[in-house]
Order: structure tokens, then C-alpha cells, then sequence
């Protein structure tokens, strides 16, 4: 078995002359996965989460970051700290220098690296975050999405292995969370492991990979979103509200109306489920082609010539490479977060759809698509565009 | 950083039910008289009877109280030190020959230090029986009482309030500071501080904005409620107090002979 | 630097109570006339207040058990001017005492002398002077603060020099000998002060 | 046509120095309506907000509260604001006083009323909110919930005829938040005016009478929740997401599938749709009963009584005073918000339920149930259980 990134074991906590606030908490992060860690509020998430990099000091049990326990002499801290970086839920308090600049070169200055390097750590994770340019601005002027990024950028910068966040989309409205959280998507996918605290249960259910469900310091369960938030008395234990989609499901198929089989993975997969048992069959015209264009080396026009030759194109982005180049040429996207099932949603409305993206998220568009079409067997036409024009119909 | 501060204690202390005059007369009498005694018995016994109250049926963590009396050792310490050796009279006991001057510290003075050490310590024992028991909360009207200013008063419970959140924003950047590796050193210390100290006065100001229009919108006028105490006083709770201030009282000016031998 | 509860003998706590008391009064009367003219004065005191009582609880780096910070309130004076800044240092002190069990009450005439009148006065006097003098504002911060920390701590140690005369050389000697005991702390802790407080105000002039 | 509870007349703001905040703002709300306005950040929302008890003062257009403009005159700004009151997002802010009995008296206190009236106005608040009990306690000793609700209770201790709520259930969790909600049905119930900002949309498209959409300091719309929620373009037009349910009924209108008549009210009008339009019709077992106690002279047993006769029973609790007295008995309910349509689908699934409410909400219970009756045309049975046994079947 690989190493977990961050194991707990049997952890118990109290604040000095308060009950207990967290119990026996038992689990594991594999490395390069994405949980959330669900719960009301006062459940212990934060505490929990102030455990991961020796803030807080477990009354007993350890604590493990790469299979090794954290000790708690300053030394030893020092770089679990590095490994393991904190973003807030507050970016206020995590924004403390004068300049954006200076607060991002804090973490790295502290680590003692050269000048050119936490010039360039700087650079790269003000880059990470779409932020180039604001390097002389003090944070206290920035809006609430971008401030939220600055903390991002802090934490980046000394190159953590492990992102813990609490509550990373409180206090944000609906685009800029989904900005944060396809930021925290791709941060993922350069193999950083990732753990957030969330009450948003819509959030988790369409983000993680696993979710921890904690409340009154123990932790209920620790599987895989849909079969956590599709057991309402479980969730009714949390105080939590299942997501609508699985809320529907649930009815349904109490009704007898919806085949009990497991719950939706999301909004796309319910809708299908409502198409097959539906008296009335869906209209047979084809599914719309979904473009694909790959950013990595600039738009080039491509884009801008497939808006002019498709009526009324809707455009996905994913990747902060692909928002800055779409921003740039001045495009506004259609959406930005859950890109490749809305995409797929629209295609079998007969609503053309481009996706603009780079790197290794191109060939997550392709796997899902693939995988949508083999198990729903309607034939969807992913047309990558600019290098080579063949289309790929699955 | 801890803040943790000793009035949440006082706000569960198993205390909290009786009257805050009583509280306080048995806490500042207890100074008084342990700074006006001559010999150390009076403020010992200050010391023994209230840390017992304190810690037994005020039902505060011994270990938290423990703590909290050594907050002055360090100044008692070196006080102590100096008025051993400047203060003279009888027999000297202790030498220590430096090489510009001799220090000596005589048997008179030593017994001078251990009174004033004394009177430190069941005055200490005094102040933390009522930081420990009485709420700030119920002093306001006790402020009230005392005739003080309006805008005095005001003022207090603004300043308690704002407290407890500028407090909290300033551990929040602290704990975010420390998680990336501030305070590691000397030099990074003092930037870090000096940077939370910055930041944390910007917020200041913003917050003074925020409750400027908060109490605005609800018609300010000058005007602002005291909270009347619910208890009053009764004969059972007096009495044991004023047994108490009486025997430290004739501990205090009784001519006890000091030394005892 | 706090002098303890119940380390000053009578008569010296009532005469630092006593010395204290005009400032306070003064401070009282200018404080209602600020607040009559405009209401919106109280509310900004008490952030100001909470702002000085914060950051003298915070630990400078490296020196235990330090918790003064005269230049808060030299901050204070410099925008409220040293009556009301003895109001607010007042307030300030008596939770300090409460709170933290920092100082105490029949101390608290002799602390506030130290902390909350001849501290902020002389911040005061040097920020003047120095913008007057037309030297570099850093630099006049950092002598402010740091001799702001420094008359406080020299005033100490006459209110212990006074209570505690020596027997030979009397309230001299013994005025050396406390000063000399408390420089160890003291005037490293004097330093920092007006390092940090220096600093800061850098950065805030760059936010 | 009566006279509007606030009115705004073409209203321009611009911050000294910055572009306009506010552009052309017309709209009116209705006295005793409920309002969501819906923007995402940086949109307008709180400076529209502040304009309604004149905290800010437009730069051109006027502001009508009841009818009679708003005058900045100091003392018609205080009468303006004893019938306007306004709770912050962030509820320390609003919170000044050392205690909470001190903080709810400071409105009427400044206001000059009596001292019994003062005192009579704090009790009354503080157990509209659910603190009574709480008179003494520091604000910083309250979870958020409390805080929030304590800064209710001070607005509410003025006796305001409009309500102004700055994103009420920002930072709650989902119980917290539906527990706020609530309250602000039951404020609203009593004939007071509310009017709140929110990016929630989920939150909105359930609870408002009206959404007013605000984005770049210009109203969109101002419609019912769901043409306005249902429109994908306005929705991409205020960087909003659309509620789910709403999402999935657009998708599958599309597909031709489901008839594109009016978007569903709700989870419950969505689930009725689709078993309509299944192939599988849902079997045919009758739902199960909806009982109802009133706990308006407290619950002296019946509770009790059916907890033990029926087994499983769902707990539905409305209202303060009923939550009171149920958390009194140390009896945890099922569902504290969206009560009524969450009783109709349990019982749909023959699940039993019992609602436990009092005063006016009692009639709102029975017109629902009797509404949802009508259009689905499925008999439901409502037990009033206690004083009169008797059932109303529809």
C-alpha cells in the first residue's frame, strides 16, 4: 500500500477546560486525492484541520505527513509547514503584508531560499493564480475572489505538498467560487493532494473525490460523495441538506417511480435517468458537436473564426491558462466551473459548445466524454480544433 | 498566543451567582489590607484563604491559577533582589564580593524583602480572585454607582467589546503567519510582528468605521444601557466576608512579633 | 513594565493615585467635550483603545514576559492628545489587570504615571520635535517609541527608588540599583519597540 | 394602487472618486412582501441596501419609505431608521455592547422610551429569536448562529416595518441558515417588509415572493423566482448559477422530454412533473396521514403520544415557539425549513409526518397542503390532532 499523505490516528483534542472536540478521529488521505470534509458548523472542522500542520497539538494520538508523525519542536515543524500549506477561510487574516509581493515572498523568505528563487516562486504562483501583474498592490484593495486568490498564492509559493482549506467558497458568490474551485481542480491535477472543510454539501457532491463527514468531533463516515449524501438520515445526523439532484432521487425512487439503483453522480446522470423512464421519448435529433481547442500555445484566432462560422456558440473555459487567453482576447465564457458535463448537457440540447483548455485537462475532456458515451450510448462528436482537424466520434 | 483571557473564566465560575460588591469587597479589601500589614501573616493568610476560594469554590483549574501567579514572578524576582541588597540594618548575612563593588545583604532586609514579597503575593491573590470571579460585565454598573462619567463609562464597554474582536483578527494573522514559517528567527520576528501590528491597525480603523454606522443606524443619541445587577447582597454572603476582613484586618495590626523567634 | 499588585507601600500608591488624577480629570472633561461635539469620536476611541490594549499584549519576539507597550498610547497621544490618552491608558491598564493579571489596583496609580501620562508625553514631545526638526519621520518614530519604553521604564524605577530608598545613598543608590536591574530587559526591549514601531509605520504608509 | 413599503425613483450613487455604483435604480417593494435581491459580488448590493434608511445618500433620484422621501436631516434620518432596520452580513460588527441585554435596549433606549417599554421591547425580541435566557451573556460567548440572531433581536427591539438583511446566511451552515430563514418567514408572517441581498440562489428561488437581479449597478428584473432563475442568459448575465432543480427542468424542456410550461416552484412541483410524464407510474399505495399540532398552549403529551403510536415518524417544526417547546421536551425534529413541502413528500412516500407549529402559520400549513391537493389531484389527509380530532381530508 503507497504511503497516505496525511494519516490521523486516533486523534482526541480539547481546548484547555472544554469538553473533548474532536473523538477517536481515524483516517487517511491517499496522496494526490481531493476530500472534503463535511460538517455543520462547530462539528470541529477547523480544529481538525489546524491538526494537519501542527498548529494545534493532539491531547493524544499522532498525526502523519508522508508516513512520518509530526513532532513538535520548532525545527521539525518548520517543514511540515512547508509541506503543508493553509488557506483560511478568512483571506483577510491571511493577508498581512503591505504589498501582494510581500506577502507572497513571506513564506519563502522564511524558509530562507535564495533571492532569485523567491523571485521566481513568487512570479510562479502569482501566475498559478491569475495574478501577474498585481505584484505591488496592497491586498486590502483587492475584491473578495482575488483576495481569496492572494491567500492561494502565499500558500503556493512555498510549494506545498498537501493544500488543506477551510471553507475555501464562504463569502464568495457563485462564479467566483467556481473560479476557486477549478483553481483547486487544477492545482490538484499537478499531483498536489488536497483536503477541504465545507458546509455546502452541492459543492462537495460535485468536487470530491471522498468526503469525510464529521460531526461532534467524530467522524460518521468516510466514503465517496454520493453514497454519503444519498443516506438522509445520515445527513439529518449532520444537521446537512442533501443536494437537490440526490433529494429528487431519493423521492423518486421511494415512489417506486426511479429504479433504487445507486444515486446519480450528478445532474447530467439524473437528467439521463429521467430521459430513459420518460413515456415520452426525447426528440432523435443528433447531439451537437463539442469543439475542443487546445490554449497551451496561444488561441490564435482559432476561437474567434469558430465563433463567427457557429450560431450562438457556448463556450466553456477550464484552466487558468485558458481564462487569462480568453480574457485577454475580451471573450466571456458561458461557464467556467463543471465545464465538461454542462458541455455535455448542451451538446444533447443541440447547443454547439467549444471547450478551451490546456495541458493534462484535455485529456480528462476526452475520457469523460468517452466514458458518457459509452454508458448513456448516444454518440457525442468531440472535434479537437487548430493542430489536427479530425473529429472523434465515440 | 493565548486569548484566552481570565474573564471567560469569570463568566463560569461557579461564583458568578453572587453579588459583584460583595466580590469586590472581599477582593480589594483583601489587598488593602495585605499591603498595609506590617508582618507577613496577615497577607499569607490572604493568600492561603483566598487562593482557596479561588481555585476550591470559585472551582478555577489549579493548574490555570498556578500559572497565573507566577505572571509576576519575574518583576518580584528582580525587585526583590535589588530591595535585599540596598536595604540595610542588623547583621549581614549573605556577601557577594564584585569586582567594583561588595553587595551584602543584611538580616533586617531580608525580612523587609519577605514582607514586601508577602504583601506582592496576597495583593497578586487579591486581583486574580477577582479577575477570576467577577465579570466585567457586572462592573459597569458599579462604575455607574461610583458617580464616574457617562462618556467614561461608554467609552469601557465600547473599548471591552472591540477588544474581544481585534483580539480575534490578531490571533487569526498570527496562526497564518506561523504557518508560513514566520517567527523562526530574531530578525523574521520582528518583521512578522511588525507586519501583523500594520495590518491589524488598518482593520482597526475599518472596524471603528463599521461601528460608527452601527450605531447609527440604531438612532445613537448618547444614550447606553447599564445592566442592573439581579442580585443583592444578603447577610449570609456578607457575613463569612466580613469575618474574613476582620481576622486579616487584626492579623495585620496586631504587634506579632516578626521574626516569630 | 507593570510594578505588581500590592508591591508599592502606603503612602507611595495613594501619592502616584493622587499624581495621576489631574491627567484623568483633565482627560474626563476633554473627553465629554469631544464627544458632545461630535458622537462619532466615542466609537473610534474604543477601536483606538482596543488597538493599544491588543498590541501590548502581544509578546516581542525573543523577549519573555514583556508586555508594555508605552507607544501605544504614544500613538494615541499623538492623535487624542495626552489627556484623553490617559483615559484610554487607564481603561486600558485596569483590563490588563483583569484580564491578564498583568499589574493590578493598588498599583494602578503609579503604572498609569509610567505608562499612560510620562511615556505618551514624551513620544509626544519627540515626534513634535523631530517633525520639526525636519528629520527623516522613520527615524523619529523609531526614538519615540523607543524612548517612550525607556522613560517608562526610568520612571519605574524612581517609584521603586522612592519606596524603597537605599540605606546608604539612599533614593539614588537604590534608583541606580533598580535601573540597573531592569536595563537587562529593558533596553533591549526599548530597541525592538522602536524597531517594530518603526516598521510599521513604514508599512502602513505603503498600504 | 396602496402605497409602497420603499420605493426607489431612478436612483444614481457613485462613491466619491469611483465610477457610478448605482445606475437608473426604479423599483418598489410592497408592503408585507418578502424580496430577494440577487447579484454576485461587487454588484451593487450593499450600497442599494444602504440607501434604504438613508446611511448613503444618492447622488441624484430619491428614495420614498412609506410613501414620504427620505430627508438626511438628522432627525428624520432616526424616525426613518426606527421603520428601517438593517442587519450586517458580518453580525460582530453589529454587535457593540458588552451584553446582549445591552445591546438590544441601545435602539430603544436612544430612541427615548420608558424603561418598562425598554424592557418589554428586549424580552419581546430575544424571544422572537430564541434567546431568551441569554440576557447576560458577552456577544463573543455566542456561536454565529446566536450572534446573528442576537443582531436581529436588536434591530427587531425597534419595532421596524421593514426589515434590510445583508446576506443573512452567509458563513451559517445549511441548519443555521434554514433556521434564519425560517425566522425571517415567521418576522414576515407578523406583516413586517423584508427585503435581503444574496448570492444564494438555491436560497431565493425558495423562500422569495420577488427576486430583484442586480449586477454592475443596474437591475435586470425584478420578477417571481422562477421566470427569473429559469431565464439561462439573464442568469450567465449576472454571473449567477441556476438552482438545480430549475437547471434539470431546462435540460429536460429542451430535449423535448418535459413539456416547457411553467419551471416547477419546487423539488415538489419538479418530482409531481416527472411522475406525470414517467412510464412507470408510481404505485398506487395511499400517502400516508400529515398530522398537525398546534403548540400554541404548549405540547402537554400528543407529541409524546404519537412518537409512541406511530412508528417512524418524521418531525416537521415550524416557528420559533415550537422550536422552543420541542427543544424543551428534548425532542430533535427532522426538518426545521421548507416544512410544508417536505411534509407533502415524505407523506407521498408514505412516510407519516407530524408538523408542529402554532399561530398563523397553522392556516398557511392547511392552504398548501389543500393547494397541493387540488393541482396534483392526490388526496392527502391533514389530522389536526389535540383539541378537535377531526381530519380534513382533500
Amino acid at each position: 500500500m503507497p504511503v497516505p499523505a496525511i494519516e490521523f490516528k486516533d486523534l482526541n483534542f480539547a481546548y484547555t477546560g472544554h469538553p473533548d472536540s474532536l473523538k477517536a478521529v481515524s483516517f487517511s488521505l491517499k496522496k494526490g486525492s481531493r476530500t472534503a470534509l463535511v460538517g455543520p458548523n462547530g462539528a470541529g472542522k477547523t480544529t481538525l484541520l489546524l491538526m494537519c500542520n501542527g498548529t494545534l497539538r493532539p491531547t493524544s494520538g499522532e498525526v502523519l505527513v508522508g508516513g512520518e508523525p509530526i513532532k513538535y519542536a520548532s525545527r521539525q515543524l518548520r517543514e511540515v509547514r512547508r509541506k503543508v500549506g493553509m488557506v483560511f477561510q478568512n483571506s483577510d487574516s491571511q493577508l498581512f503584508a503591505p504589498t501582494l509581493y510581500q506577502d507572497v515572498a513571506f513564506g519563502p523568505l522564511n524558509l530562507g531560499w535564495g533571492e532569485d528563487e523567491i523571485r521566481q516562486a513568487v512570479s510562479d504562483a502569482l501566475f498559478a493564480v491569475g495574478l501577474t501583474g498585481y505584484e505591488r498592490r496592497p491586498p486590502h484593495h483587492l475584491s473578495g475572489g482575488e483576495k481569496k486568490r492572494a491567500a492561494i498564492a502565499g500558500v503556493l509559493a512555498m510549494k506545498p505538498e498537501i493544500l488543506i482549506f477551510d471553507e475555501p467558497t464562504s463569502s464568495l458568490d457563485p462564479a467566483g467560487a467556481a473560479e476557486i474551485m477549478d483553481l483547486l481542480e487544477e492545482i490538484n491535477q499537478q499531483g498536489v493532494t488536497i483536503l477541504l472543510s465545507t458546509h455546502d454539501v452541492e459543492l462537495a457532491y460535485s468536487w470530491a473525490d471522498d468526503v469525510v463527514l464529521i460531526e461532534g468531533g467524530e467522524i460518521l463516515t468516510h466514503a465517496k460523495p454520493c453514497s454519503v449524501f444519498c443516506d438522509a438520515d445520515l445527513m439529518r445526523r449532520a444537521h446537512l441538506t442533501q443536494p437537490a439532484v440526490l433529494s429528487l432521487h431519493h423521492h423518486l425512487a421511494c415512489r417506486g417511480i426511479m429504479k433504487d439503483r445507486d444515486p446519480p453522480a450528478g445532474l447530467l446522470e439524473m437528467a439521463q435517468r429521467i430521459e430513459e423512464m420518460a413515456a415520452t421519448t426525447a426528440t432523435h435529433h443528433p447531439p451537437a458537436p463539442i469543439y475542443l481547442i487546445d490554449c497551451a500555445s496561444g488561441l490564435d484566432g482559432t476561437l474567434r473564426l469558430l465563433m463567427e462560422t457557429v450560431s450562438s456558440l457556448r463556450i466553456g473555459v477550464m484552466g487558468t491558462t485558458a481564462k487569462r487567453q480568453l480574457a485577454e482576447a475580451g471573450i466571456v465564457a458561458d461557464f467556467t466551473y463543471g465545464v465538461i458535463d454542462a458541455s455535455i448537457l448542451h451538446a444533447l440540447r443541440q447547443e454547439t459548445v467549444v471547450i478551451v483548455t490546456s495541458g493534462g485537462m484535455i485529456d480528462r475532456v476526452r475520457k469523460r466524454i468517452a466514458e458518457f458515451c459509452e454508458e448513456s450510448r448516444i454518440p457525442l462528436s468531440l472535434r479537437p480544433v487548430g493542430q489536427n482537424d479530425t473529429a472523434e466520434e465515440c | 498566543m493565548d486569548h484566552h483571557f481570565l474573564d471567560d473564566y469569570a463568566c463560569r465560575n461557579a461564583l458568578r451567582g453572587i453579588d459583584t460588591r460583595i466580590k469586590l469587597i472581599l477582593g480589594l479589601g483583601g489587598i488593602l489590607i495585605a499591603i498595609s500589614a506590617d508582618t507577613p501573616y496577615a497577607p499569607l493568610f490572604i493568600a492561603i484563604i483566598l487562593s482557596i476560594v479561588t481555585v476550591f469554590i470559585a472551582q478555577i483549574p489549579a493548574r490555570l491559577y498556578l500559572a497565573l501567579l507566577f505572571i509576576p514572578a519575574s518583576f518580584a524576582l528582580m525587585s526583590v533582589v535589588v530591595i535585599l541588597f540596598v536595604t540595610g540594618g542588623g547583621v549581614p548575612i549573605v556577601t557577594i564580593p564584585l569586582p567594583w563593588l561588595t553587595l551584602t545583604a543584611t538580616d533586617a532586609a531580608a525580612l523587609h524583602a519577605l514582607l514586601i514579597l508577602s504583601r506582592a503575593i496576597g495583593g497578586t491573590c487579591g486581583l486574580l480572585f477577582i479577575a477570576l470571579t467577577t465579570p466585567v460585565i457586572e462592573l459597569f454598573s458599579i462604575l455607574r454607582s461610583l458617580r464616574l462619567p457617562d462618556e467614561f463609562i461608554d467609552l469601557a464597554m465600547l473599548l471591552y467589546r472591540s477588544i474581544f474582536v481585534i483580539i480575534g483578527e490578531a490571533v487569526a494573522i498570527y496562526n497564518a503567519q506561523v504557518m508560513r514559517n514566520g517567527y523562526s528567527s530574531f530578525r523574521k520576528g520582528i518583521i512578522a510582528i511588525s507586519m501583523l501590528a500594520s495590518s491589524l491597525f488598518i482593520r482597526a480603523w475599518d472596524r471603528g468605521e463599521e461601528l460608527m454606522t452601527a450605531m447609527d443606524l440604531r438612532c445613537y443619541d448618547g444614550k447606553f444601557e447599564i445592566l442592573e445587577p439581579t442580585t443583592a447582597p444578603t447577610i449570609y454572603q456578607f457575613f463569612p466576608v466580613l469575618l474574613f476582613l476582620s481576622i486579616a484586618g487584626i492579623l495585620a495590626f496586631l504587634p506579632l512579633p516578626f521574626p516569630p523567634l | 513594565m507593570h510594578i505588581m499588585e500590592g508591591f508599592l507601600p502606603s503612602p507611595w500608591w495613594q501619592i502616584w493615585f493622587i499624581l495621576s488624577a489631574p491627567f484623568v480629570i483633565m482627560g474626563f472633561y476633554a473627553l465629554r467635550r469631544m464627544v458632545h461635539e461630535n458622537r462619532e469620536a466615542l466609537p473610534l476611541l474604543a477601536v483606538a483603545g482596543a488597538f493599544v490594549f491588543v498590541l501590548s499584549s502581544l509578546k516581542l519576539p525573543s523577549v519573555t514576559g514583556s508586555c508594555s507597550h508605552p507607544t501605544g498610547t504614544g500613538l494615541g497621544s499623538v492623535l487624542f492628545g495626552p489627556f484623553i490618552t490617559s483615559v484610554l491608558a487607564l481603561i486600558v491598564l485596569v483590563y490588563q489587570a483583569l484580564f491578564l493579571a498583568h499589574g493590578g489596583f493598588s498599583t494602578l496609580g503609579a503604572n498609569l504615571f509610567s505608562m499612560g501620562i510620562a511615556g505618551p508625553v514624551v513620544a509626544y514631545a519627540i515626534f513634535v520635535a523631530g517633525k520639526k526638526a525636519g528629520i527623516n519621520e522613520i527615524v523619529t518614530i523609531f526614538f519615540a517609541a523607543a524612548f517612550a519604553n525607556i522613560i517608562t521604564y526610568v520612571v519605574t524605577s524612581l517609584q521603586l527608588a522612592l519606596a524603597f530608598p537605599a540605606e546608604v545613598g539612599g533614593i539614588m543608590a537604590s534608583f541606580v540599583a533598580f535601573g540597573a536591574i531592569f536595563a537587562i530587559t529593558q533596553i533591549p526591549l526599548a530597541i525592538i519597540e522602536g524597531l517594530v514601531i518603526a516598521l510599521v509605520f513604514k508599512y502602513i504608509v505603503q498600504l
